[in-house]
């Protein structure tokens, strides 16, 4: 892996000192542990701080709809700069999304694209080398990854951590951007998705059975849907009452339409970034549902969402040929 | 749990009269509403400034000010703005039908510890519903006060609550009613203008006198500075906060300002103790 | 101000057919114990007179202001209850039916059965009907003027009627001339008059007509709007000849360094014409047009010393430097009357069109046989080695119609009598050739058809019954393969001329005319009529109508009843000065929309766009629906993530509702 | 009564023992720890560093109905609960935050609901020997083996259980347990004082909260809240896996001519928990709930109820998506003051 | 109990043919099962795939949607975007542990009334086969 942390700082601390440029979006050491935290940098000072390592996993794209719009008073005049983002592949991708839906435009925001060999799973890696209070530094080295901690170095072969979604990954060199840290990656041979398939070998009941017990785990904290770079309403319609599509309530009923509502939205949009899943605090396999649909919407209609900012979104457009064995 | 010791029932009441104050899109009906149960009708006190949850079942509750003073009569009003779904259910609702009422919550006005003094009310729209029982109470109980001043202003006539008893009131010596508009109109006797300029010029003197104040956000701000220009002390000014509320006493958390919840330690605050809280205007 | 609901649901007894499979009175009962229904009443026919008074009356009575009709399909009655409701001042969208009737008692055979579910559809109906909104229906200004596009006799037809009711009519032609397919027949059938002696009249009339803004050598560029107010943009192609000052004299023709080398499109490529031309000498409005492709002047920039038509036209109309010029008008209806194209014989390869300049297509047999074709009328083919005057003639029916081979099922409707037609010419200029007919049906079903066919028999031709599988060449003779499916017999006739009695195709280029204005086809390709027998000139876009063969394969007569038809249909708004929109639109809801665009892609109707609006100083962008464009379809609703457009009386708070009553009613 | 011992081989028996009992304990579930009700039978041994979700919803469920009536009608009916309660093993963090949760639910009007639930049951808490790495437990005022809101105390000494009570309840659930048990000696005490203090050490992530309650509100506009809220996403993870977040929300459900009124439980990180119908919104960006998150734990709580609202479980360190670190964020406000 | 399974099934259909299709068979007296429920919608279009979903939370055990046969949509496209829309949401159930037996899409026109019985048979039968729904079910959680 090429990537250069002082390319990165200084590229960063470039894109900040323009004028046209509010702030950037980065990734930062997080305050214990394996801890990364996103990190808001305006100035020479913040892009000192970033990093980018198999430990970012976090997908930042979502800072760019998260804004919450504020009333500006009269007179005042709206902050028009941009923000600029760092993105890996998968992240990419969301980027590219939010220009085919106009969550964003082009010209509003500064993609820093960073290729990526693919990223640890934080849980993964805390089950086999125990978080600490510390923080620590991780690298790719060659194959795998590098820990440094307290002055130690240890090696950890890429499959004993790899995330998930990595494995799957098709894309990890960003799809769009405006400026572009580093040589590309290679891509690599991707794993069967073992995780829907597992799903999918069941029968409808064990299948109900297996969802109905993560469902009945969810809390409903949203944090899946808030987490979500293409989940940008500012107003869900599953927060709203009327008319009620989803009720408050906490049940195993309501977590499921809650559930399949949100799995449904992002058909032929979800860009498989994994945050979802990352972020459940009841770790709910969000990914399989999401990856499920994604693989239907890819073999069943030719379709990738994120990869062309020029398409028809998915679920606006049709062809006249779309599959239709299922109707009667 | 038996009746009567859990605080989330609600009570059934039945709408007696029912009218519209203003028009449009939000517009305001008020209800009268009186308590089915005997019991219940007997135990129910509140002061000026209190507030009720009342509700539609099925539907939900909102937290609303009670718009009448205990003096009047074994009833409630409530003047309710349409706004939401709660709101609008209650506006659906017609003589005959039932509303159902807790409370009631929240603080009220000091009246006792005011007595002696002059009232001044000063209210804008919709906020003259927590005024009106004030000026309900100290007309009921004009001995005790040193006299009523009242200023109230709206948008348009239209948007004026309780219109109908500001003549009665002009007929008092000891009260005075004044009213404005923020544009001139055809066959309006009283003042055009907006209410924290009327203050200026109606020039109140601060000596012994209390203000209530209520009404848009806006309104307030420019009351306030030109009470403070007329020489109103922190402590002579009172007014009433709105949240958003669910439970009504003190549990559900959503409607503190700072370290007070609007429903226990309000909604009457003096501007003394509401300009130490951060949030309260918000 | 929000006003309680309060119901009045009518079960209707529609005789015995509801009251025979659900008990009336125990839904009544049912619905007058559910939330907000102030009275539930049966009675034998609602929708009679004293059944709609029942309602009216209680409507008076009972303060009611919502009513729920149980009875027949709405798609029947609908219309009904709304009139009587709103003649009792609610408003005629406070109604909702439930169907018991088409889908309740007429298909379920055991009265519990039929009374539980029309317990449900009341009690779904009634969710829904407590939920709907007052709508009212809007008028918007219509432009008295029509659109046209094609100036064939259906086009020219429709124009004249419109025009002569005084309405402006913009008629585009995207040839140089008027006149169309018809302009290139000679005789007509069955009365066999001159096709161009009854049509020249009329392309004379329209292009004189102080009502109409004839537009020929133009093609519609862009329409939007809707009924009552389409903005249309027209491109006039370049002539490269001034219009004013052409006076058709033809000099530049004579002169044209390319002269006669260029096949003639009026003549189906069988003469020929210069780069500069007339489509033909009777061509309205007489003015010539130059070929850019082919004019060496502008596809090399050079012809010779200067172009010899500059130098001979006394008028000095030709202009080179000349380019297309945007027109821009508004009008309240569109014709769409832009004909067909004949089966191009080549997609038969077995009939050897390619191969044998003595096949030839029925169009071709027109020019061939017209005095003002390109023989002067006489019968002359190439048999491949010469010249000669055929003894022996082949026409075969059915070429590229009623054959699912080339994906054309219909009937053409027109080669029947047309082949019958040319046969009697051919009989007349041949009076001792063999002529001989392979059909497979004879469908004469016009007035004066029948009668015409037995004289085309009687006239010595013959009518074989067969479909020929091949032809091809033996000696100088073509021969016809084919089984004489009366006896059985197969037969190889040789003959001099095949006449291909080709059908009537959807023009080539009618894709662009569908994508610009929305259009949809039926499955034989044409356009689709709004209903193939009540509606049969409209289109599902209001204000937009069609005549003539774009619809579908017709003859004259028929091209031009329906040409008169679409014109009237056409000047009802003009007439009227005003259109209606439609009341159950859909509607953004600003605060809530993120301006994702979905549907805007979704929309058929372009109904919906994108605005930038003011949302607390920040602009955002937001959709907006023009109310008169929409259909009130749905669509954008389902494909709204943040629900916020819904269309009025089929929004989600509507439908969930009656969801719910549906399912806990059990 | 003083402490006794329970041989861990005996843990079946004892569990057994509680017929008739609702049984919450910390169970195993697909892929972490939660407090489940105990099927008849069961009696999975607590071992575990805590559960991701707080046991608050023995008393406080997510979802609770309040009253069920009918479409139309006017009277109400309550929920029946009284059915005796115990909980196994949870943390005395946990159970600390009970306590503390308690004095708002029976601040002037008694929340019935949580009063009742707190009455019927029983709180039999498992000291920690081995806390998690975001505990922070000393630094808010507890410790390991706090009893604060426990009705009964047990410290895993190895092979046995050391079980304490703390209130008359838990001493009577001992009682019920007889013979099963038998009593502690000054040997058990002592390896439960190290045991302890052993834990204490173990502890590596503090914050010092001297001072910071009456600092707070003078923080008002200071720039940390920008930077602390900036990547907030506005999820309830941190609120909802809160042992001392208590806020809910009141909703009526309608089924047919069936319906109830319950509250489930809300965040203040949520936009729309302050929204008002009018469209107006008090805290309208993340920094103003993520402001008053924080004020509300160390510094509101303190002014009304005299403690802090943060029991140093860590859980919102553990799982917040974006490593928003109360830890850290109370080192900011400690620094800013 | 032995009494057979009634299932409950929810139709949403589109007012220009499959609406009208049912109506016909109305008209021709064709008999099919009591057990669907119609709701009309002006285009299958109209069909926000979360109803089905909402459907089956409120207690109905199939849901049905028909429309126009593609290309004959009185919207032009609006089935277009049903079939597309549904598919998707079809695989999403089936993957989540709904019997893909609850939920059929249809296109049946103006003039199949037959049609129309056939699917309705077909779709009851199914939902029989898959008996009662059990899943996320309002009904099924205890207040």
């Amino acid at each position: 892996m090429k990537m250069d942390l002082e390319q990165l700082r200084k590229t960063a601390a470039e894109v900040v000192a323009r004028d046209d440029v509010k702030y950037l979006v980065g990734w930062k050491q997080g305050t214990y542990g394996y801890r990364v935290a996103p990190g808001f940098v305006e100035d020479a000072a913040g892009a000192a701080e970033l990093i980018f390592s198999p430990l970012c996993t976090a997908n930042l794209a979502t800072y760019l709809t998260l804004v919450e719009e504020l009333p500006i008073p009269r007179g005042q005049e709206p902050d028009d700069r941009k923000v600029a983002v760092m993105v890996k592949g998968c992240d990419s991708r969301a980027v590219t999304q939010l220009i085919v839906e106009k969550g964003i435009k082009k010209d509003e925001v500064v993609v820093i694209g960073c290729p990526c060999p693919g990223v640890v799973d934080p849980n993964l890696l805390a089950e086999k080398y125990p978080e600490t209070e510390d923080q620590v530094e991780m690298k790719w080295n060659g194959e795998g990854f590098l820990l440094l901690r307290g002055g130690e170095e240890t090696k950890i072969a890429r499959d004993e951590v790899l995330a998930e979604k990595c494995r799957l990954c098709r894309y990890p060199n960003p799809v769009y951007s405006d400026i572009m840290l580093g040589d590309p990656v290679e891509p690599w041979e991707t794993d069967e998705d073992k995780g829907v398939e597992e799903v999918e070998g069941k029968d409808v009941e064990e299948r109900a059975e297996y969802w109905a017990e993560q469902f009945d785990k969810c809390v409903r904290c949203y944090s899946c849907r808030n987490v979500c770079p293409l989940c940008y309403c500012q107003d869900c319609v599953l927060d709203r009452l009327n008319p009620t599509w989803v009720n408050r309530a906490v049940n195993f009923s309501e977590n499921t339409a809650f559930n399949i509502a949100r799995a449904f939205h992002l058909g032929g949009r979800c860009i498989e970034c994994g945050e979802c899943e990352r972020v459940c605090p009841a770790n709910i396999p969000l990914g399989k549902i999401n990856r499920k649909l994604a693989r239907e919407v890819r073999d069943k209609y030719g379709f990738e969402p994120g990869v062309d900012p020029d398409a028809e979104p998915f679920q606006a457009s049709f062809k006249p040929d779309d599959p239709e064995e299922f109707i009667l | 749990m038996k009746n009567g010791t859990n605080p989330y029932i609600p009570y059934p009441a039945t709408v007696e009269e029912t009218w519209y104050e203003t028009g449009g899109d939000r517009c305001i009906k008020t209800f009268k509403v009186v308590f089915d149960d005997e019991k219940v009708r007997k135990e129910w006190s509140h002061l000026p400034g209190q507030c009720a949850m009342i509700g539609v079942l099925g539907i939900g509750e909102s937290m609303i000010s009670i718009s009448c003073s205990p003096t009047e009569g074994d009833f409630l009003r409530f003047s309710v703005m349409r706004m939401g779904k709660v709101t609008q259910a209650l506006h659906q609702l017609e003589v005959g039908d039932k509303m159902m009422v807790r409370g009631p919550y929240g603080n009220n006005f000091p009246v006792d510890d005011w007595q002696g003094k002059k009232i001044l009310t000063i209210g804008g729209g919709v906020g003259q519903a927590p005024l009106r029982p004030i000026v309900e109470y100290v007309k009921a109980n004009r001995d005790e006060y040193e006299g009523l001043t009242m200023i109230y202003g709206a948008r348009t006539s239209g948007d004026l609550c309780f219109k109908g008893e500001f003549e009665e009131m002009s007929k008092c010596d000891d009260l005075a009613c004044h009213l404005t508009i923020d544009v001139e109109e055809e066959g309006w006797g009283h003042n055009v203008g907006f209410v924290p300029q009327m203050l200026l010029d109606l020039n109140p003197s601060p000596e012994n006198t209390i203000v209530i104040t209520c009404g848009p956000p806006i309104m307030i701000r420019f009351v306030l500075e030109n009470l403070k220009k007329l020489g109103f002390e922190d402590e002579q000014i009172y007014t009433t906060l709105e949240n958003r509320m669910k439970c009504g006493i003190g549990k559900c958390g959503r409607c503190n300002a700072g370290n007070m919840y609007v429903c226990k330690d309000g909604p009457v605050f003096s501007y003394a103790v509401l300009k130490e809280i951060p949030e309260a205007f918000a | 101000m929000t006003e309680k609901p309060k119901v009045g649901v009518y079960v209707c007894h529609c005789g015995i057919n509801i009251s025979s499979t659900v008990d009336v009175e125990a839904v009544a009962e049912f619905a007058g114990k559910l939330p907000d229904v102030k009275v539930a009443k049966t009675y034998s026919y609602m929708c009679s007179d004293p059944g709609q008074t029942l309602i009216k009356k209680d409507i008076e009575e009972h303060g009611l202001n919502r009513v729920v009709v149980a009875s027949c399909s709405p798609r029947m009655h609908e219309p009904t209850f709304r009139k009587a409701i709103s003649e009792a001042g609610v408003n005629p969208y406070f109604l909702e039916m439930a169907n018991i009737r088409e889908q309740c008692s007429w298909v379920h055979e055991e009265i519990e059965e039929g009374t539980a579910k029309a317990k449900k559809l009341v009690s779904a109906s009634l969710a829904k009907v407590r939920l709907l909104e007052a709508l009212e229906t809007t008028e918007v200004d219509a432009e008295p003027a029509a659109l046209i596009i094609g100036a064939g006799i259906a086009g020219i037809q429709a124009a004249l009627d419109i025009a002569d009711a005084g309405f402006k009519v913009y008629l585009v032609e995207k040839t140089p001339s008027v006149g169309g397919r018809m302009a290139q027949l000679d005789k007509t059938f069955p009365t066999l008059d001159c096709s161009a002696c009854i049509l020249t009249p009329k392309m004379v009339d329209a292009a004189s007509h102080p009502n109409i803004e004839l537009l020929t050598y133009s093609e519609v560029e862009e329409v939007t709007g809707f009924i009552g107010n389409f903005d249309v943009k027209v491109r006039k192609k370049a002539r490269y000849v001034d219009f004013d000052k052409c006076t058709g004299c033809g000099d530049c023709a004579a002169e044209c360094r390319v002269k006669d080398r260029f096949p003639s499109e009026f003549d189906q490529g069988m003469g020929k014409r210069s780069a500069i031309y007339l489509p033909f000498p009777q061509a309205v409005p007489a003015k010539y047009t130059i070929d850019a492709e082919n004019c060496l002047y502008l596809s090399k920039g050079k012809c010779g010393k200067s172009p010899k038509c500059q130098d001979v036209c006394g008028a000095g109309a030709i202009n080179f430097d000349q380019e297309d010029e945007m027109v821009e008008f508004k009008v309240g209806a569109i014709i769409v009357a832009t004909g067909f194209d004949p089966f191009d014989a080549s997609r038969k390869p077995e009939y050897g069109y390619d191969d044998y300049p003595n096949v030839i297509t029925g169009m071709e047999m027109e020019r061939l046989v017209s005095a003002s074709g390109p023989t002067g009328g006489k019968i002359k083919v190439n048999n491949g080695e010469e010249e000669i005057e055929p003894k022996e003639v082949a026409l075969i029916k059915c070429v590229g119609s009623r054959d699912a081979s080339v994906g054309n099922e219909y009937c053409s409707r027109v080669c029947c009598m047309y082949v019958a037609k040319q046969a009697h010419l051919l009989r007349d200029k041949l009076p001792d050739a063999n002529i001989r007919i392979y059909y497979m049906d004879v469908r004469a079903f016009g007035k004066g058809f029948e009668e015409f066919y037995d004289r085309v028999r009687r006239e010595n031709v013959r009518y074989i019954r067969g479909n020929p599988s091949e032809i091809f060449k033996r000696g100088n003779k073509l021969v016809v393969k084919v089984e004489d499916t009366l006896n059985s017999r197969p037969l190889e006739d040789e003959v001099d001329l095949v006449v291909l009695g080709v059908g009537l195709e959807p023009r080539a280029d009618m894709r662009e005319i569908m994508e610009l204005l929305r259009l949809s086809q039926s499955p034989d390709k044409f356009f689709l009529e709004a209903h193939p027998k009540l509606r049969p000139v409209d289109t599902a876009t209001d204000g937009i109508f069609l005549a003539g063969c774009a619809q579908g394969p017709k003859d004259i007569p028929d091209t031009v009843a329906q040409a008169k038809g679409a014109a009237a249909s056409a000047m009802i708004p003009l007439a009227r000065g005003k259109v209606t929109i439609n009341a159950q639109v859909a509607i953004v809801n600003e605060a809530t929309c993120r301006g994702c665009g979905y549907c805007v892609n979704i929309c058929p109707y372009t109904a919906i766009e994108m605005i930038t609006i003011n949302r607390f100083g920040n602009e955002v962008e937001v959709a907006r629906v023009n109310e008169a464009l929409c259909k009130g379809c749905g669509s954008c609703s389902a494909g709204c993530f943040s629900d916020s457009i819904q269309p009025k009386s089929f929004r989600d708070s509507q439908i969930l509702p009656q969801i719910a009553a549906l399912g806990v009613m059990r | 009564m003083s402490a006794m011992l329970l041989n861990k081989e005996k843990w079946p028996e004892f569990v057994g023992k509680l017929t008739g009992k609702k049984v919450w304990a910390p169970q195993a579930d697909s892929e972490g720890m939660r407090f489940a009700l105990l099927a008849e039978g069961e009696a999975p041994v607590p071992d575990y560093n805590n559960t991701r979700v707080p046991p608050k919803g023995v008393l406080f469920p997510q979802t609770e109905t309040m009253l069920k009536f009918q479409v139309k009608a006017t009277e109400v009916d309550e929920p029946e609960l009284d059915q005796e309660t115990v909980v196994l093993g949870l943390r005395p963090c946990d159970a600390r935050a009970m306590a503390i949760v308690e004095k708002l639910f029976k601040w002037d009007i008694d929340d019935p609901y949580f009063i009742k639930r707190r009455d019927m049951v029983t709180l039999v808490g498992l000291a920690c020997n081995d806390p998690g790495l975001n505990c922070f437990c000393p630094s808010v005022g507890g410790s390991p083996a706090s009893t604060e809101g426990l009705d009964l105390l047990m410290v895993d000494l190895g092979e046995n259980y050391l079980l304490e009570a703390v209130t008359g309840k838990g001493e009577a659930l001992l009682k019920e347990m007889g013979d099963l048990l038998s009593e502690a000696g000054a040997d058990e005490a002592k390896e439960k004082e190290k045991l302890v203090k052993e834990a204490e050490g173990k502890i590596k992530r503090t914050v010092d909260t001297e001072g910071v309650p009456e600092g707070l509100p003078g923080l008002w506009e200071d720039p940390l809240w920008g930077k602390v809220s900036a990547s907030c996403l506005g999820c309830g993870t941190c609120t909802y896996l809160c042992p001392t977040c208590h806020c809910f929300d009141i909703q009526d459900e309608v089924e047919g001519f069936d319906a109830r009124r319950c509250r489930t439980w809300d965040s203040c990180m949520f936009g729309e928990y302050t929204l008002h119908t009018s469209g107006h919104n008090p805290r309208p960006t993340r920094k103003e709930r993520t402001r008053n998150r924080i004020n509300h734990k160390y510094s509101y709580y303190v002014d009304k109820f005299d403690v802090i609202a943060c029991v140093g479980c860590g859980r919102c360190s553990n799982l917040c998506p974006v490593n928003i670190d109360i830890i850290d964020t109370i080192r900011q406000v400690k620094e800013a003051l | 109990m032995s009494a057979e399974f009634n299932p409950n099934i929810v139709a949403f259909l589109c007012n220009w043919c499959s609406y009208a299709g049912a109506d016909l068979a109305g008209t021709s007296r064709v008999n099919y099962p009591s057990n669907i429920q119609i709701i009309r919608v002006m285009c299958s279009g109209r069909v926000n795939p979360l109803y089905v979903m909402n459907a089956l939370q409120q207690g109905a055990d199939g849901v049905l949607v028909s429309g126009c046969h593609p290309g004959d949509c009185h919207y032009m496209e609006g089935n277009f975007f049903a079939r597309r829309r549904l598919g998707m949401l079809k695989d999403l159930m089936e993957f989540v542990g709904v019997d893909p037996k609850r939920f059929h899409m249809s296109w049946v026109s103006a003039s199949e009334g037959h049609k129309w019985k056939e699917v309705v048979e077909k779709t009851v039968e199914d939902a029989k086969e898959a008996g009662p729904f059990e899943g996320f079910r309002r009904r099924q959680i205890d207040w």
